[in-house]
């Protein structure tokens, strides 16, 4: 055994250093001390701590595969060495804090907190468990070393039990993670009993965590996920197609039902969900069929808003009394007019020039809305305010829950057409002049008329999601159509998959509605959004759930041919 | 569906009535209240929430307030009637629908007494509306915008502020100006923020009726750097006073790089309370002496306690200049929950949310950080009348920096307050 | 039998660089004729000036009665010419039939509101368009393999498709940019054979460039020898293995003569 | 004759050169309003050149870095900003420790030589780590996803240094040696800081064009970015090389971040890389993106062009608040000049290499 | 022991099994050419060996040393050097900056500058065109150009990808020239061609590749007679 370490310690000194990096960057940010306040589980486990020890876990997975053909005991070893050494730059840390900060005249030079904010005695408590320099920096190296071997564990049980738990704790901790989401959830269904009984506090009660716990191994233990789809493969093809219809028609009424099953806030989270997935819809048209990357889409947003502010507000600048209504079509009207305006001069630009120059139209625009010049058309710094909530038959939809089904109807637009033009000649076109402009045009198709479609097309849909979100908020402030919306739209359709409808919604899901629902993290939501955005990148590089190919030649018989392929030289 | 299947879903749902059948006992109490009551068990906290901007180019206003909210709650050692306080919060932004959004997730957790925020009137025009409809009191540490307490604007009930409107600080600014400075010609910028566009042509208006001119009413782009630009148009026509009600770093610059631009000699300079912070001389460096600084007029011991509390806390000085108001603000609410309350004998409060609007409103001469406050509905005139305005206008001053400033000594002394 | 294309006087400047100089062919209807030339004499470039990619600094291009030099190259596209390219330039992430569909472009009608609607005659066109697609892809041999994307495809596969989607915009005049590059002597002459099919069976006038003296001397009905941008022969394959200039500045000598013998052996 | 006119008419043409022809209008009517108000001196205006001189010399450094690795890997490093934000707000802390104890006022040049090698070397580390983290494993995915990387990289940069260093606004000190110290030329003044900061960066500027053109570390980053499979066959180790063109670009926007801290020393925080990281893109592509004169020039131009442009053209056409539409001023010069010249000022015609 | 011995590799394009177990040796000295249809797996052999591509099995070994998976550009410095196909010049470089990437692997100085001289008295049109940047050669000069960087190297196996692809039949015969003069120089030649015919007229031995498998090798002389090679390569019935 000692001879399995010998030969691994380099790798161990590796792993102990990247899990050391990894610690000491959740801790110097202020993550573990911030997030120690927040607890998922009774009154011990806190978030802080699982940021904690996220470094050491990490290491121990990264040591048993990398150590996978030894025998495991040394494994285990080998994974709480690893574990343990990484918290040398924690204990580190500990030592810096204790002489430059809390032993420190806060007016020297070297008081290292002027420097950085997070390095505080708060945090040192946390780090040493409450015990002090010496007794808590031996408990913290015992404790990764601990963890380290936790994360060996996550890939040297036997298998069932493995998934099992591994399952289960990611279960307990997103439950504890999202406590206010499910707790809302919760409510909505049960009334306030149950709620408050699984959680106090944001942080969930521990015997609710354990059945939890139980609940989800036991799933997965006995496999059930697979035996249902085990036995859904042996139903006759009848049965299938039924269960699909019936899967399908369920799939229906719960997108019906879901705001009332969520609450206010979800709802308002769906709800803006939906707005990004009609303007992805939008987006993906320029950028992943016709292969126009347009960093200014955002533009398209602002028109449809501030024309359905101009058109309908009762207040001083507006230009007529309509309707949200009424007023809609007008706005998706300006939107593809200017979509036309704006493609124009872009034209015969390509690739990075197109980027910055549709990018310098988004600011363009955000600029000339918020400057006294226009001012008295679109009330410049002050916004248009009172704009109208629409009214069906009679109703005001003025709660998140009303103003979902209106985004979901417009998403469904937006896909049906979206569909329909991909599969027919236009969407070909697109994606020839994607794949090679020069090609494209010697095939005869017309440059000008295809780029200009797919930005009018895609600027509809953006003016459309805008007009919605006016209404939505009563307000509009220049500030709101800032190139943050624009890239958020774009890095959406890229993470599902450039090209892909379904991909869009589970783009919009994973970034606009996981930011949403993690709005209580504030100062660290976006950097968890930078974060997931470089990790899923990596992880899947060509998006959740990537375009797939039509079969034409061969309709009926999928799948018959084996996959021809053959070298690429030449 | 396999049976073991079925044998988890039954254990869940057995699980799932224990859980709700062994609820809460329906309290003894009887709710009397127009629009609901909020009941706290005896083992739960107080729920007090806060909406900031904590991300984005202007966490820093978020930073400043949501510093000082925590040190109100520090100051009654975490507690109230017995009950832990909890606060929770949303990053509102510096927007419409950062607003609204923070709204709806506040509005929908039915724990929580009161709010603390936004820190931008576009966040609280979005938000009020939500807010207001779940029963819930707001009061804001930094939204200005007059139209959020008048009635018949965008004001809703249960919206309160602790700080003062364009109305009051610009107009104050423009009497400075005119009657103590002798000044006849005046130009203004903004940052195009809602804010400082509001105060400047409040600021304008005034001037102008005083019988002044506005050579010049210039604006720059949150972001901007460089401004000697437009202190080169400024400086064409060489106005006695130039107004710039903006915040950090914006204002640094313009302070900064006006000493650079021929012209601009005999201009006196003058900001407001986004500018009123004790970093700011350090930034804007030598230049910054012999300006004028608007804004609240928040001295005394109180508030020197405040600063001290806020360095042992977090470090330093706040990094903005509306963390009184936060302060007082939370207090406010606080104060108005501990007058409100019923308690059982168990420890249980019940909370009218109704009773809880009413005393925040009726709220007068209250001795906060930054004054005398005085919740209680005016009535302003033309402008139309007005609710939950806190703010009296009489915490409002103009400040004089000079080389102390500069040299560390904060805060300036107020060299002019309208009462005079 | 009369002229379908005729370039006078085109030349083609990029800055200082004369690429192609005063270059002049008449290709005659329903004929398979080729430019050839050393590497870098400016015959793509020649060929970018027929199909619009470039415009000619200098000279008229008149295509089955028009002119044709100056136009975008959609236009020419729709006149009747079609090409394929020196190295392959497939939609290489669209299938087979996508790629063929694309092809089609000039002879489909529909309005894109129709796709939206479906209405009867996009239906009908669209299911046209497919059938036609498949008869092509059975036509160049590569039957059952239309659902597969295009950069999957081997090598031989791939040059056979792009010669497919070409044909699919059913040109007049058809340019082959070195269709045989990358093949053996085996897949050469299956592809001369081809070559031959298009005109006999679908009566296209056929352009080549290209560097395999042996298909160049075997199928061509006319030969203009490029240099330097420069002709500086023409004739029949005969007698350009004979002209000095052309043994000199392309051929050599060996080289010359041993392909008299192979260009016969081909046609036996 | 007509029918050839006719078939050769483009409408894209035809607006293009409307939009010129009205550009060029529009520019001198508003140039010749301005000047013809006499309402600025030129010494004023002697002010704005060289505040912009300055400034551009700020955006040239940084869109070197975009340059640089624009040319080798064809991506837009969107996190190039950020990392001019860190070494600037790194030094920061540095440039007040020195002020404090004196050491400033003492030794302002070796002062600002520390600052500049602190800054210079955050950056790069960071450019280098972004580049391994973010952008490598990505080698040979669709060109999208290092762009939706290097997004997230920006966010990630900019929030790490938030919980690092807090979401104040720090400034650098005021070096006591250029402080108030103008040079006269030609009668006009000009402050030393601003003369200071734009030779400093001419001459880092001119030095990398030798390093790229003369030593063969340079040689070899332009093999790779030529074609990164052949220069392995030379014996050139691409990531190696790729890495140092990450190091160059950072450690010439770390100095710009100490730069910008000398003739401008307020405001910074952890969020101000993100405007001087789309403007200095922006001057890239006016250069021409990949070409390394072209981001100097590119940037130099651009920080001229935003200086004096609101005030000598768009208060001539009678537009209020003039310097509000700065940005949208120095976008709308881009996109003209795109379209006068679709590969920027110095690039190479895309156009050539169709087929 | 052979200079190089490749041991049944199996190269994999994803999940295209593209060598399905090659094995071949070079033996100091010779010229091997390796001659096949595309698609074959030419190339790929080549940059399998090279190290641009990593065999999932097999093995390959360069005087005795097992070189499998190395980086490519180390192998450099082990002077084996690569001519790629179609040239590959960096054509917004000088042609003496061509050169001096092709001693990118050396420190001696001298040494580097006596190569140019060797380079340009084998391509003599290089030496006008020293100044001008490689873009704007014509296609031989460019395979001179290709050529001499490789020799910068000084290999001593020199791994040449279809040298005669794209050159006006004029020109082939002088590339074969200088192929031959190389080789003759002491350097030992892997030859990667189309053009079979000419291929065998140089080598010493050949290999033929058919759907990544070697399925015949002898002689050169041999192979010109074999009637498979005779109908598949050299093109006669």
């Amino acid at each position: 055994m000692i001879k399995t370490l010998q030969e691994n310690f380099q790798k161990i000194q590796k792993f102990a250093l990247l899990g050391g990096i990894v610690a000491i960057y959740l801790v110097a940010v202020g993550m573990v001390e911030t997030f120690a306040q927040r607890n998922l589980i009774g009154t011990s486990l806190s978030l802080g701590h699982a940021f904690l020890v996220l470094g050491p876990i990490g290491v121990g997975i990264l040591i048993a595969q990398a150590m996978k053909e030894s025998e495991t005991k040394s494994i285990y070893v080998a994974g709480f060495l690893a574990g343990a050494l990484s918290s040398v730059s924690l204990i580190l840390f500990n030592i810096v804090i204790q002489i430059f900060v809390i032993q420190a005249d806060p007016d020297a030079v070297f008081y290292l907190r002027n420097m950085f904010v997070s390095f505080t005695p708060t945090a040192f408590e946390f780090l040493t468990f409450g015990q002090g320099m010496v007794l808590g920096n031996i408990l913290l190296f015992l404790f990764f070393g601990l963890m380290g071997m936790l994360g060996v564990s996550f890939l040297r049980f036997p298998d069932k039990i493995r998934r099992g738990w591994i399952n289960s704790l990611i279960w307990v901790l997103a439950v504890g993670l999202f406590s206010e989401n499910v707790a809302q959830i919760l409510r909505e269904l049960f009334g306030p009993g149950l709620g408050k009984i699984i959680f106090s506090n944001k942080s969930m009660n521990p015997v609710a965590a354990i059945i939890l716990f139980a609940v989800v191994f036991a799933f997965s233990y006995f496999g059930l996920k697979k035996e249902a789809s085990d036995k859904w493969a042996a139903m006759p093809e009848e049965k299938q197609k039924k269960g699909r219809v019936f899967i399908i028609i369920m799939a229906i009424l719960f997108v019906a039902i879901l705001p009332w099953l969520v609450g206010l806030f979800l709802s308002q989270a769906l709800f803006i969900i939906g707005m990004y997935v009609m303007m992805g819809l939008g987006l993906n048209i320029v950028v992943g069929y016709a292969g126009l990357l347009d960093l200014g889409y955002v533009a398209f947003f602002a028109f449809g808003a501030y024309t359905m502010g101009i058109l309908t507000t009762t207040g001083a600048l507006g230009r007529s009394d309509l309707n949200f209504w009424m007023a809609l079509p007008f706005a998706m009207l300006i939107g593809v007019l200017w979509g036309l305006l704006l493609g124009f001069p872009v034209l015969r630009m390509r690739g990075d020039y197109l980027a910055i120059v549709t990018l310098g139209f988004g600011e363009i625009i955000r600029i000339l809305a918020l400057s006294n010049w226009l001012a008295p058309f679109g009330g410049g710094a002050q916004g248009i305010l009172h704009i109208p909530q629409p009214e069906f038959f009679g109703l005001s939809m003025n709660s998140p829950q009303a103003m979902y089904y209106l985004v979901v109807l417009g998403a469904v637009l937006a896909a049906f057409v979206t569909i329909r033009l991909r599969d027919s000649r236009l969407g070909r076109q697109w994606m020839a002049m994607r794949e090679d402009e020069d090609v494209a045009e010697a095939m005869g198709i017309n440059l000008i008329q295809t780029k200009l479609l797919a930005f009018s097309i895609g600027a509809a849909f953006s003016a459309l999601a805008g007009a919605i979100f006016a209404a939505r908020l009563g307000n509009i402030f220049p500030h709101s159509f800032n190139i943050l919306i624009s890239i958020n739209a774009l890095a959406l359709i890229i993470v599902g998959g450039l090209g892909s409808i379904p991909g869009v919604v589970v783009g919009a899901i994973i970034l606009i509605g996981l930011p949403e629902m993690l709005r209580e993290f504030a100062e660290y939501r976006l950097l968890m959004y930078g974060m997931l955005l470089i990790i899923m990148m990596i992880v899947k590089p060509d998006g959740f759930m990537p375009e797939a190919r039509r079969s034409q030649e061969l309709r009926d018989e999928k799948d018959t041919l084996p996959k021809q392929a053959a070298g690429t030289e030449g | 569906m396999s049976k073991r299947l079925f044998a988890v879903f039954a254990a869940l749902m057995i699980v799932g009535l224990i859980l709700t059948a062994c609820g809460p006992k329906a309290p003894a109490f009887e709710c009397t209240d127009a629009i609901g009551c909020l009941d706290v068990a005896p083992d739960e906290p107080v729920h007090l929430a806060y909406m900031l901007t904590i991300s984005g180019a202007t966490a820093f206003l978020g930073e400043d307030s949501k510093g000082a909210i925590e040190i109100a709650i520090d100051d009654r050692d975490g507690k109230i009637l017995g009950h832990d306080i909890v606060l929770t919060g949303e990053d509102s932004g510096c927007s419409a629908e950062g607003g609204q959004t923070a709204a709806t997730k506040v509005a929908s957790d039915p724990t929580i007494v009161g709010v603390i925020g936004t820190n931008c009137s576009s966040a609280a025009t979005a938000a009020i509306d939500t807010i207001s409809s779940a029963g819930l009191v707001m009061i804001s540490s930094s939204n200005t915008a007059p139209a959020l307490t008048i009635e018949g604007q965008t004001w809703k009930p249960g919206y309160y502020r602790v700080c003062h409107t364009d109305l009051f600080q610009g107009a104050v600014a423009a009497e400075f100006a005119y009657n103590e400075l002798g000044a006849r010609t005046t130009a203004t910028i903004h940052d195009g923020s809602p804010y400082a566009d509001q105060l400047q042509a409040v600021y304008a208006k005034r001037f102008i009726e005083l019988g002044g001119e506005v050579t010049f009413a210039g604006a720059v782009n949150i972001g901007d750097t460089d401004m000697r630009t437009v202190l080169t148009t400024v400086a064409a026509d060489g106005p006695d006073v130039l107004y710039f009600p903006i915040f950090e770093p914006e204002g640094d610059f313009i302070v900064a790089q006006s000493s650079e631009i021929a012209g601009l000699e005999n201009t006196t300079l003058m900001g407001a309370d986004g500018l009123l912070a004790d970093s700011f001389p350090e930034n804007a460096g030598p230049n910054s002496v012999g300006m004028y600084l608007s804004g609240p007029y928040v001295v005394g011991e109180a508030y020197e306690a405040f600063l001290a509390k806020w360095d042992a806390k977090f470090g330093g000085v706040p990094p903005s200049g509306f963390h009184a108001f936060a302060y007082d603000g939370t207090n406010i609410i606080l104060d108005a929950v501990e007058a409100v309350a019923v308690v059982d004998e168990d420890g249980t409060l019940h909370i009218g949310r109704q009773a809880l609007r009413d005393s925040m409103s009726s709220l007068s001469n209250y001795d906060g950080l930054t004054g005398a406050l005085d919740c209680t509905d005016k009535d302003f005139g033309v402008v139309g009348i007005s609710h939950g305005d806190c703010a009296t206008g009489g915490a409002l001053g103009i400040f004089e920096l000079g080389q102390a400033e500069l040299d560390g000594n904060w805060p300036p002394p107020a060299i002019y307050t309208p009462g005079e | 039998m009369g002229v379908i294309l005729k370039t006078k006087n085109v030349t083609k400047r990029f800055g200082g660089l004369i690429a192609v100089d005063k270059f002049e062919i008449d290709v005659q209807e329903n004929s398979i004729s080729s430019v050839i030339g050393p590497n870098g004499a400016g015959k793509t470039t020649f060929f970018n000036c027929i199909t619009g990619f470039y415009k000619p600094t200098e000279g008229k291009i008149i295509f089955d009665g028009h002119y044709i030099q100056g136009l975008t190259t959609d236009r020419i596209t729709n006149l009747g010419i079609s090409r394929t390219y020196q190295n392959i330039r497939l939609f290489s992430k669209m299938t087979a039939i996508e790629n063929i569909l694309v092809g089609q472009h000039p002879h489909l009608k529909t309005f894109w509101f129709e796709a939206i609607i479906k209405n009867k005659r996009f239906l009908k066109e669209e299911e046209d368009a497919l059938q036609e697609a498949i008869r092509l892809l059975s036509f160049v041999g590569l039957s059952g393999l239309g659902d597969q994307v295009a950069h999957n495809l081997p090598y031989g596969a791939q040059r056979r498709l792009e010669i497919a989607r070409a044909l699919a915009s059913k040109p007049k005049l058809l340019l082959l940019d070195e269709p045989t590059a990358g093949m053996n002597p085996n897949e050469s002459r299956d592809l001369m054979n081809f070559i031959r099919r298009l005109r006999d069976e679908l009566e296209i006038t056929i352009l080549l460039i290209e560097h395999d003296m042996k298909v160049v001397m075997g199928i061509s009905e006319e030969i203009w020898v490029m240099d330097f941008g420069q002709k500086i022969a023409e004739g029949t394959p005969l007698e350009i293995q004979r002209n000095p200039r052309v043994i000199e500045a392309y051929l050599g000598r060996g080289a010359a003569s041993g392909l008299n013998l192979e260009a016969k052996g081909v046609e036996a | 004759m007509l029918k050839q006119f006719l078939d050769r008419f483009s409408w894209v043409d035809f607006f293009m050169r409307l939009l010129q022809v009205a550009a060029v209008i529009v520019i001198i009517v508003g140039i010749f309003n301005s000047l013809g108000a006499t309402k600025y001196t030129s010494g004023q205006w002697v002010t704005l050149v060289f505040a912009g001189l300055a400034q551009g010399s700020i955006y040239a450094l940084i869109a070197l870095g975009y340059t640089l690795v624009y040319g080798i890997l064809l991506m837009i490093n969107f996190a190039h900003g950020d990392v001019y934000m860190a070494g600037a707000f790194t030094a920061v802390f540095l440039a007040n420790s020195l002020a404090a104890s004196g050491f400033l006022g003492a030794q302002p040049v070796i002062s600002v030589l520390l600052l500049i090698l602190l800054a210079a070397s955050v950056s790069m580390v960071l450019n280098v780590v972004v580049e391994r983290v973010a952008y490598r494993p990505l080698r040979g995915a669709p060109r999208l996803v290092p762009l939706i990387t290097a997004i997230g990289a920006s966010f990630t940069i900019e929030y790490t240094f938030r919980g690092l260093y807090g979401a104040e606004f720090q400034s650098y000190p005021i070096i006591p040696a250029l402080d108030g110290q103008f040079l006269t030329l030609a009668g006009f003044e000009i402050p030393w800081t601003q003369i200071v900061v734009l030779v400093a960066a001419i001459l880092l500027m001119v030095s990398l064009y030798f390093f790229i053109e003369r030593t063969k570390i340079g040689k070899a980053m332009r093999a790779v970015s030529e074609d990164k499979e052949v220069a392995r066959l030379m014996g050139i180790d691409v990531d190696k090389t790729i890495m140092i063109t990450f190091a160059v670009g950072g450690a010439l926007a770390g100095a710009a971040g100490v730069f910008n801290g000398i003739f401008r020393p307020q405001g910074v925080f952890f969020f101000m890389g993100f405007i001087p990281g789309i403007k200095a893109f922006t001057a890239a592509v006016l250069g021409g993106i990949g070409n390394i004169p072209g981001a100097m020039v590119g940037g130099l131009f651009l920080g001229v062009f935003e200086a004096i442009g609101p005030n000598l053209i768009l208060e001539g056409l009678g537009i209020p608040a003039v310097n509000q539409l700065r940005d949208a001023f120095a976008f709308t010069i881009l996109v003209l000049i795109l379209i006068f010249r679709p590969q920027g000022i110095f690039g190479e015609r895309l156009a050539e290499k169709k087929a | 022991m052979a200079m190089l011995e490749i041991n049944d590799i199996h190269t994999y394009y994803g999940n295209i099994h593209a060598l399905k177990g090659v094995s071949l040796t070079v033996e100091e000295g010779e010229i091997v050419t390796l001659i096949g249809a595309n698609g074959a797996g030419k190339t790929t052999t080549l940059r399998t060996i090279t190290g641009l591509l990593t065999p999932r099995e097999g093995s390959i070994t360069y005087e005795g040393e097992n070189i499998t998976g190395i980086p490519a550009h180390e192998l450099v410095y082990k002077q084996v050097a690569m001519v790629p196909e179609g040239r590959g010049v960096f054509a917004k470089l000088t042609v003496l900056e061509n050169l001096e990437m092709g001693a990118y692997s050396r420190n001696d100085k001298e040494g580097i500058v006596s190569d140019f001289d060797r380079v340009f008295s084998l391509f003599p049109r290089l030496k006008e065109r020293r100044k001008q940047v490689a873009g704007t050669l014509s296609g031989g000069e460019q395979q001179m150009l290709a050529t001499g960087r490789a020799m910068m190297a000084k290999p001593r196996l020199l791994l040449l990808d279809e040298p005669s692809m794209g050159l006006a039949p004029v020109l082939v015969d002088s590339v074969f020239d200088a192929i031959v003069e190389i080789n003759k120089e002491g350097t030992t030649i892997l030859l990667v061609e189309q053009n079979a015919l000419m291929a065998l007229s140089v080598a010493n031995r050949g290999y033929v590749l058919q759907t990544g498998q070697i399925v015949l090798h002898d002689d050169s002389a041999a192979l010109k007679q074999n009637e498979m090679v005779q109908k598949a390569y050299l093109g006669m019935d």
